[in-house]
């Protein structure tokens, strides 16, 4: 393993590398004359993500974007997640439910959430709650996927230790299912991070409500106007949030599960 | 071995590519017309005797197509106005080469309470148009203004969503509202247990323009590549003018109805080369906040050949 | 007459995948607070065994637990398992081993303190109450998952070839805890080892398995505990387990 | 484990019940009157269905519009799964690769496929590249995800046996990294088939090259048409050809591998 | 005097998350030919050392296999684990011991197949070619796991507890097995068990270890073989053995 100031140096490096090769292509008009408006400038993107938060759409500051879909993100999140793990764990305990969530699974992540918007919507009607199940959805089947996955992949002999001490059905699942699959668990965390933020936009883009506007609305508005600068800006604070928590949170927690229990190098 | 390649390569640069980006929908009418019946390509042949290769690309928006143009890969497209304004106010180096259609927009309400845009101010109805800065957007902040209510007194009340996602929710009750445009207008106006509220088709009617055709400054500088292009969309205007059944025949596929539907639909349209209110409405746009300051005069919006205002 | 804690009726097993039958028709029965040890070459079944009445394994055939017919896994039949890595690798050595105990609906912080201290020192591993498995040596594990057996007091311990990562004196030191145990307690034991000596040691009956778990002898240990190989009887009753085994195969 | 049959006759009658479901909101309005047009009778999606193939869209049978984007989606989807491969193998490899391709995962795969369209456009120009380029992007993230967790995870002693009989770097990659982890690459490649085709719709559904109109194309114009039905039947089209690579192909792998060495339940 | 093929100097050895020192100043010479064998308590550090002689540890100091500093695995130093899931479970039993072999350029299909099927009888796994690891009892994996190192023959074979899941039947053939080739190839073995008896019948020098790696018997063995518990001066030697061991712990 390399230290974490040499890893640190690399990565500082390498983004090092793209900033400058986008404006040099930037600078350059390496792609035609107008090119400046798909390659900004690092200048005229740093510019792009003040004013984000100074100016932002409408009046309003992207911090406001920013905290609305953050909401609904993380409920959508949270919900995805312990639907993914409610159903999961059920369909370790029961075999037929089991056949059934495996297809589904299979089968829901297949589908478009463009495509559902309608049914959801004469569902739930106008609500926040549509974005908040656009989220759930692009959340929960890779989620479940992962954790599927890995209960059936870790050694067996975790589950007969568990039962040997008298661990049945909901004890079993949290006493071994649960630490046993952790590495999948954080994996799927990862994706499923991603998963969401990615369902946020795409549904904010399909679905606002102008009352509580998120940061989907923000891209498409900008992008709308042809303020390219301000959709790079933006989704470098996407960025930054999900850097955030990938090395802020799931980082440490690894640190102090599968890597302080020896089950990940 | 070598000279064959080079014969062909010769051939080659005889023919001319271009990229055009186009949307779908009985607004882009001609641009089916021109696309299917192969007019443009005729039309080059006709006047310098060489191939045109047309690359038609199906974007989904006129920001898509607006970056497809800066981006260089794209020589012409189609666009709602709003968009097309957007995109000459960046600096993108394209202007309006040919006026393509008005069509009819509308809101409908599914309370017989109502009635005028009065009924909405400072309640918390919801209103559901297919995207906040959309052209449909636009015209509700018009309708407000000419009304006498601030431009955007009712930006809190929308809802983006598509066209055929609002009307299913005002449909089922999902929303009070729905802002929409042909043909979607038609469906709505069919059914009886909607209401219309006429300020909003007052402010903006099918004899406004809608839909316009850019094409890009170095594409306008190649002369016959030019005319070709206006004189495409000539005829595929004519077409739909004069023939309409023929036109509807061509594009009831593209927008699933029949022929006869088709062609009642594109008879309740406006399709002309020419563009009336462009300018009005970009004035609107700028005083209102809906893009940038910077155009002064018509001429900076369109060619030389097109006329109107 | 003590009462039969565990029989095993007409005991059949064999792997799906497989035609080769492992068990074939095993029947035995064990008295409450006996400490049998099984004795039989590697391969023939001793493991298989101890799985189908631990209840990890389908098999045809009852086995009956304390009067009950038990299939499934339960905590009346505690398993010692030959793997090195039966430990939880996510909980250290003391989790390890208070874990069972608190799943059994021990709460009382003091007296799970009071278990593990006195099952880790026990199997000799004091000091090492913090550490994860992955830190121990396969020895160390082992006695670990000793140390969770001896505090657990299941009914029936199935423990196999517990001590084979051990050396001789730990060994020793950990037969004579077990003996102590056994006689303290009412646990029943069902012990796998390839050492013969051991399987006298600690038995108080005698089971050599041949091929297809046959059962070759069956006996109870004639000499009286503390056995030492200079116990009267000892080097007859060896040489007569030795010859069972090494029959067995040819 | 439950016996194939019964397993079969669970998924059948759940599909059944949904059906049955779907089809008592569908007649009894139970959505409001106008619901017919989000809810669509089973006979109505039936012959939608039947309609897809033999009338289609723009004159083109729905078979065509499947083959043009199955093309796509195949070149997107090896692409993106070699490529993951290629990468997180040499991020096993070289320590500071690792660290930067795992923060690129991390990063990239917050990144909405629609904000890199003009990027895209603008580097590989008009051309069908341009949607395997954003199929690529919608399985190559999460596909690394899986290989690179996977790689840090299995049991360490594989590896040093493998290094014990002199595998080093690419050997020691396809003679235990791969088969070590195929749990987890097959786990990803469920996930990234799905998202294969999620991200083949909704790259269809903004950029198309006209002369090879593609299935997502196909659902946006039938949703625009207001032919929900269609939109559902073509739906199932998808869910039956997800359902055929599950069951048929990624299960069959399963049974071969996983399954068969034990290391799956 | 034959050539010394593995030295190890001033070996220390931390784990990481650990202060406390598990191997110190460790420095051993090992000649061609060799049969070191090791006792020592659970926990000693056995393990550890032939982890970081075959190059899977980080620690100060240097090992020279023949001549060359090596810090990284390799073939010339092969080693057979004392986990029972060193297989590969995607290999059969032919395969996994067939895989290395390939590796180190054997291509010849008859070649393979003979050391295979050779190498399989001798751990007395005919019949089993073709299961997969998980269809194996505890010591037939480890008896495969043998049949790797005899098939590959490295010129050092580290072996940690091989026959610590055998039966005594079972151990006697595989300890003449293992005895009759390190008389036929060049092969040096350094081989960890906890049988006292073992460590004499296989070793040409016996070395016993206390804690914190402390060599405390280093000892060419005295007795000729083939040993035999009645060879002459067995028993002394078993005594001065067992007491080193014992002492060590106190
Ligand atoms: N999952 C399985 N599938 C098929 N055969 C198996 C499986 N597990 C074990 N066997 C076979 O069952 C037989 C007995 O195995 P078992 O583990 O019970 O032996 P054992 O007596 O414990 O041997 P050892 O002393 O080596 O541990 C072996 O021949 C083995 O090949
Ligand atoms: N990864 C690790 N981190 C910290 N300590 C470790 C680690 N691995 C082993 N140890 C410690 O090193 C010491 C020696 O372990 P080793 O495995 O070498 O013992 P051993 O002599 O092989 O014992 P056994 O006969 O029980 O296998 C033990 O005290 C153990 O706790
Ligand atoms: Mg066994
Ligand atoms: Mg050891």
């Amino acid at each position: 393993m390399m230290n974490r100031k040499k890893a640190l140096i690399a990565k500082a490096l390498f983004l090092l590398a793209f900033v400058i090769i986008w404006e040099i292509v930037a600078k350059r008009n390496v792609f035609g004359s107008n090119s400046q408006i798909v390659f900004p400038t690092i200048e005229t993107i740093a510019k792009a993500f003040v004013r984000n938060f100074k100016v932002g759409y409408a009046g309003i500051s992207l911090w406001k974007y920013i905290l609305n879909s953050m909401e609904l993100l993380l409920i959508g999140l949270f919900l995805g997640i312990f639907l993914a793990f409610v159903f999961s764990a059920i369909s370790m305990i029961n075999p037929t439910f089991y056949e059934i969530y495996n297809m589904l699974v299979s089968i829901c992540d297949l589908l478009p959430g463009v495509a559902l918007l309608p049914v959801v919507i004469i569902i739930f009607g106008i609500h926040r709650s549509v974005i908040v199940f656009l989220v759930i959805h692009s959340v929960i089947w890779p989620m479940s996927r992962n954790l599927l996955d890995g209960f059936h992949s870790f050694p067996q002999i975790y589950i007969e230790a568990g039962m040997n001490i008298g661990l049945r059905g909901k004890s079993l699942l949290t006493g071994v299912y649960l630490p046993a699959t952790t590495a999948y668990i954080l994996s799927g965390l990862k994706v499923g991070w991603a998963r969401a933020w990615r369902g946020l936009l795409s549904a904010e883009m399909i679905f606002g409500i102008a009352s509580s506007p998120g940061i989907g609305l923000f891209i498409n508005q900008m992008r709308t106007n042809l303020n390219n600068a301000e959709v790079y800006a933006t989704l470098i604070v996407i960025i930054i949030i999900g850097v955030i928590v990938q090395y802020g949170i799931i980082d440490t927690i690894e640190k102090h599960t599968i890597k302080k229990w020896g089950m990940s190098k | 071995n070598e000279a064959k390649e080079e014969t062909a390569e010769e051939t080659k640069t005889e023919t001319k590519k271009i990229a055009i980006a186009y949307q779908y929908g009985l607004a882009y009418a001609p641009v089916i017309i021109v696309k299917e019946k192969g007019l443009m390509e005729e039309a080059y042949k006709n006047l310098t005797g060489n191939e045109l290769q047309v690359e038609w690309v199906q974007m989904s928006s006129g920001a898509d197509i607006n970056n497809g143009i800066a981006s260089g890969e794209i020589d012409a497209g189609f666009m709602g106005i709003g968009p097309a304004m957007t995109g000459i106010s960046k600096g993108l180096n394209y202007k309006v080469f040919t006026n393509i259609s008005g069509q009819e927009h509308g809101m409908m309400s599914n309370d017989a309470a109502i009635a005028s845009l009065g009924d909405l101010v400072g309640t918390e109805n919801q209103i559901a148009l297919v995207n906040i800065g959309s052209i449909q957007h636009i015209i509700l902040a018009k309708a407000l203004a000419e009304n006498g209510y601030d431009a955007h007194a009712l930006d809190a009340n929308i809802v983006a969503m598509k066209h055929p996602d609002g009307m299913a929710s005002l449909e089922s009750g999902a929303v009070k509202c729905h802002l929409t445009s042909s043909p979607y207008i038609f469906y709505e106006h069919d059914n009886a247990n909607l209401y219309e509220i006429k300020e909003v088709h007052e402010a903006w009617g099918q004899d406004k323009s809608f839909i316009v055709g850019i094409a890009s400054t170095e594409l306008n500088s190649d002369a016959e590549l030019y005319q070709a292009l206006c004189d495409s969309f000539v005829a595929a205007i004519d077409l739909i003018n004069n023939n309409v059944n023929e036109a509807a025949a061509l594009t009831c596929d593209f927008n699933g109805n029949t022929a006869e539907v088709e062609a009642d639909y594109l008879q309740r349209g406006v399709y002309s080369t020419e563009t009336n209110g462009l300018f009005e409405m970009l004035q609107f746009m700028q005083d209102n906040d809906f893009c940038d300051k910077n155009i002064t005069s018509y001429s900076e919006l369109v060619f030389d050949n097109v006329k109107g205002n | 007459m003590s009462k039969t804690i565990l029989s095993v009726r007409n005991l059949n097993k064999v792997y799906q995948d497989d035609k080769s039958v492992i068990l074939e028709n095993v029947n035995l029965d064990v008295e409450e607070r006996e400490f049998l040890t099984i004795l039989g070459p590697s391969g023939c079944g001793k493991t298989t065994l101890l799985r189908c009445i631990a209840g990890f394994e389908d098999y045809t055939g009852t086995v009956t637990t304390d009067g009950k017919v038990t299939k499934d896994p339960d905590v009346d039949r505690f398993m010692v398992f030959q793997d090195f890595n039966q430990l939880f690798p996510w909980k250290t050595v003391k989790k390890n081993i208070q874990y069972p105990l608190r799943i059994q609906g021990l709460k009382d912080k003091d007296e799970l303190e009071r278990i593990a201290n006195e099952t880790i020192a026990s199997v000799g591993l004091k000091g090492y109450e913090n550490y994860y498995p992955y830190q121990l040596s396969g020895g160390m594990k082992q006695r670990v998952a000793i140390a969770k057996a001896l505090a657990l007091k299941s009914k029936i311990i199935l423990m196999d070839e517990p001590f084979a990562a051990l050396d001789a004196m730990t060994r020793t030191r950990l037969q004579k805890e077990l003996l102590n145990i056994s006689k303290k307690t009412d646990c029943t034991f069902m012990f796998v080892t390839h050492n013969i000596q051991e399987a006298i040691i600690l038995g108080t009956r005698i089971l050599v398995f041949g091929d297809g778990g046959k059962i070759l002898v069956d006996e109870k240990n004639p000499l009286a505990k503390p056995v030492s190989p200079s116990s009267e009887g000892y080097g007859e009753f060896w040489d007569r387990l030795h010859s069972a085994l090494y029959q067995s195969d040819n």
